[in-house]
C-alpha cells in the first residue's frame, strides 16, 4: 500500500496545502481573463497584494521559484496559468523544478519512452 | 433505448491544440499521435454516434477551488470553450443533450452518487481537444450533442478508482435505459502517466502505461483496485487522469472488441495514449497496436 | 478525540431575521418561538461547544443551478453572509474551522460520498439565523467556530432521506475520530413542514411535524425510510429541509438525552420546531416540550 | 410509495423544469445584488433582454403572475427574490397561487395548527 504522502519528489496538494495556498491559487486562477494577465504584467507587485498572497507566496512568486510556490501551497494547474505569463511551458518548469536544463529535461522524457 | 456504441480513450495534453494551430500534426513527434485517431475516424464514420459522453478533468477553467465537485455532471443545453491562459486556440462551443443529462442525474442520485449538476459549464482542452482529435474536420458544427462529465483530479481527497469505476457502472446502466434510439460513444480524456510537479517532475512509466492499455480491456480489476496513491507512485501526480479511463470502461459491457491502440512517448510531458474500443460482442479481427517512441 | 456534546435542530426561515431586526421578539406572535431557545441557551452555557457543523441548505445566495452540489462542505478560514435580496440584516462573518473540514472531507471521500469541498462559501439565512437564535448576544464575535454543510434541496433530483441519514452518519464517525479536544454541537437547519409553491402554498401539516419532533429522538429509522416523495407529500414541496434533521440525528449516538422540544405554528409559513438531543448516555430529567399555536 | 409528479398542487423543480427555466432562474439569481434590483426596476423588459427570457417568462413576469412564472421552469426560491423586488413576501405569493385574499391566506396557515 502506498502513503499518499511519501511518495519521492511528489506533491500532493491536499488540505494542508489548499488551506497554504489559497490566495495563490485564487490569483492563479484569474489568469484564465486576458485582462488579468495583463493587469497582473503591469504591476505584479499590486496585482499580489490585491489578491492578499503571504510574504512567502509573493517572494516565491517574485523569484519564479516553481518549487517555493508549490510549497506555499501552490496547485501546478493553477500555476501553470502564471508560468504561461512568464513565457514557460510545462518543460521549463519541469527543467527547473528537477534543476535540469531544458535540453536535458526533455531528453529525459524521450529516454523514458522504453 | 439507447445503444452504447464503443468506448474511446485518448491522451488530452494542452500542446495537442499548439500543434494543431501550428500545423505540426505531420511533424516526426506529432505524426504517430495524430495517426492513431486514423482507426477512429473509420470507426466514428461507420458506427456514426449522436452523443458522446465525455469523462474528463477540469484543469482550473471552469471550476476553482471555491466549489470543487468530486463529479459535476453537465447538464446544459450548450457548453463553451474559453480562454485558460496559456494561449491555446479557442474552439467552438458544443450542443448539449441536457433530456440525457437529467436522465443520468436522476440514475446517478437514485444510486447515491453526490453528483453536482452544471446547467452552465465551461469545457477545458481536456474535453474539446479529444473532439478534434475524433472530428479534425467539424469546423464549428460538431457531429455529436454532448454530456460532459468532469472528475475532480487536482483537490485531495480525490474519489478512488473504485468509486470512478462504479459510476462508470451507473452511467452505462443509465444510457442503455435512457428512451431513444440515440447511439452513445462513452469517450475518456487524460493520462496516461505524467508529472508536472515536484522534483520528479517529467517522471513518465512506460511499463506501467502499456499494462493500462492492455488491462482496461480485458482485466480492468487489476486498475480498479489500485488505491490513488499507488496510481500515483506508479503512473505519476497527474496520472490520476486514470481514473476517466477506468470511468469509461465501467460504462462499457464486459465484452469488447479491441479496435485499436496506440502508445506514443512522449507527448508534451506524457505519455501519451490512444484506445478504441467497440461493444459489437465479436471482435471483429486482431486489434491494430502500434507503439512510438520520440527519436531525440 | 473530538466530542460531540449535542445536536441542535430549528426552523430557519427568513423573517426570523426580521423579527429580530424589528425588535418583535416579545410579540405574541414570535416569544414562542423565540422562547424555544431559552433552554438551549442554558445547555450552550453549560456544554460551551467548540465548533458548531451545521447542516442546513442553501437558498440560492452561494449556490446556483449552474454548479449545484448534492453535498456541499464548507472548508473556508471565514464564511461572510452577504445580501439575500429580501431586505434582512447582513449578519457578522463565522469563523471556520478548516482543519476539521478536511478531516471530514478526507472520510466522506473515503466512504464514497462525492462531495463539493468549498474553500470560499456566503452562507445564507439557513445559516446565520439559527446562529443569532442560539448566541443572540454574540455581536461581531460568534463564541463558536464552524463548519457549514449545505444540503441540495432546490434541485430535483435530491439526495433521498437514506443518503443524508449516513452523511450524517460519516460526519458523526469523523468528529469522533479527530485528533483534538473539541467540544462540537451537530446543528440542523430547515423544515418542518411547509411549502411555498403551486395551488397547494401554504400547507402545513401539523401532525406530521409532531410525529418528527418525536421520531427524530427515539425511532428516527421511521424517517429515514420515507423517499423523497413522501416527505414532499406530507410535508410540503420546501418540507424537504427536513433532511438536514435527519443528516444531524446521523451523527449522534443512537441514545441521546431529549433536552427540549417546542413547536409553534405558524411561523411565516412554516411549522416552526426547535428540538435540543444532548449526547449524555442518561436523560438528565423528563425532557421540557412545549406547543404553541398562534391564535388567529 | 408518492409519486413526484403526482402531488397534487405541487410543482417539483425537475430536470425538465430547469431546462425550460434557466434564463428567468438566473435572471432571479441576479437580485442578491442591490444593483442589480435597482436596474430591473429601472427597465425591466430590457433587463429581461437581457438574461434571454422567453417570451412565456417575460409575460409572466410582466403580470407578476407566479403560477405562470413556475409554469415557464421558475423556481420559487429564487422567485422569491423576484417577489421581493415587487413587495411581495412569501405570504402574498401563498395567496396568489391559491387565489385566497392575504388575509384568508394567513388565516389558513394558523388553523392547520390544530
Ligand atoms: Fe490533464
Ligand atoms: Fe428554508
Amino acid at each position: 500500500m502506498s502513503d499518499l504522502h511519501h511518495i519521492e519528489g511528489t506533491p500532493i496538494f491536499d488540505g494542508n496545502a489548499a488551506m497554504k495556498g489559497y490566495a495563490l491559487n485564487k490569483m492563479c486562477f484569474s489568469f484564465n481573463s486576458e485582462k488579468n494577465r495583463a493587469a497582473f504584467k503591469a504591476d505584479e507587485a499590486a496585482y499580489m497584494r490585491a489578491y492578499g498572497l503571504t510574504p512567502e507566496q509573493t517572494q516565491a512568486v517574485t523569484s519564479r521559484n516553481v518549487l517555493k510556490m508549490i510549497e506555499a501551497g501552490g496547485n501546478v494547474y493553477y500555476l501553470a496559468k502564471l508560468a504561461g505569463i512568464f513565457g514557460l511551458g510545462v518543460q521549463d518548469i519541469g527543467a527547473q523544478q528537477t534543476g535540469m536544463s531544458v535540453t536535458a529535461f526533455k531528453q529525459h522524457l524521450v529516454d523514458q519512452g522504453v | 433505448m439507447a445503444h452504447i456504441v464503443g468506448g474511446l480513450a485518448t491522451s488530452h495534453v494542452p500542446s495537442i491544440g499548439t500543434a494543431i494551430a501550428k500545423h505540426e500534426t505531420e511533424t516526426p513527434y506529432w505524426k504517430p499521435f495524430f495517426d492513431a485517431f486514423k482507426p477512429v475516424h473509420t470507426w466514428l464514420d461507420q458506427t456514426k454516434p449522436d452523443i458522446a459522453v465525455v469523462l474528463y478533468n477540469d484543469h482550473g477553467l471552469n471550476f476553482f477551488l471555491n466549489t470543487m465537485p468530486t463529479f459535476a455532471l453537465g447538464a446544459a443545453a450548450t457548453y463553451a470553450n474559453a480562454d485558460e491562459g496559456w494561449g491555446i486556440p479557442v474552439l467552438p462551443s458544443f450542443t448539449g443533450e441536457p433530456r440525457l443529462s437529467w436522465h443520468l442525474a436522476n440514475a446517478l442520485v437514485d444510486k447515491e452518487f453526490d453528483i453536482a449538476t452544471c446547467q452552465e459549464m465551461l469545457v477545458d482542452h481536456a474535453f474539446t481537444l479529444p473532439m478534434k482529435l475524433m472530428f479534425p474536420n467539424a469546423g464549428d458544427r460538431w457531429p455529436v450533442k454532448v454530456v460532459p462529465v468532469s472528475i475532480n483530479s487536482i483537490q485531495h481527497p480525490l474519489p478512488s478508482p473504485h468509486r470512478c469505476w462504479k459510476l462508470g457502472n451507473v452511467i452505462g446502466e443509465a444510457v442503455r435505459s435512457w428512451k431513444s434510439d440515440a447511439k452513445v460513444v462513452v469517450v475518456a480524456t487524460g493520462g496516461l502517466s505524467h508529472q508536472l510537479d515536484g522534483t520528479r517532475a517529467g517522471f513518465i512509466n512506460a511499463d506501467f502505461d502499456r499494462f493500462c492499455l492492455d488491462a482496461i480491456v480485458d482485466h480492468p480489476g487489476s486498475l480498479v483496485r489500485l488505491s490513488t496513491a499507488e496510481i500515483i507512485e506508479k503512473a505519476g501526480s497527474q496520472g490520476v487522469e486514470l481514473m476517466t479511463w477506468i470511468a469509461m470502461r465501467g460504462a462499457l459491457p464486459n465484452e469488447v472488441s479491441h479496435i485499436s491502440s496506440t502508445y506514443h512517448v512522449p507527448v508534451s510531458n506524457t505519455g501519451g495514449a490512444v484506445l478504441l474500443l467497440d461493444t459489437a460482442s465479436q471482435p471483429s479481427a486482431a486489434p491494430e497496436r502500434v507503439e512510438h517512441r520520440v527519436e531525440a
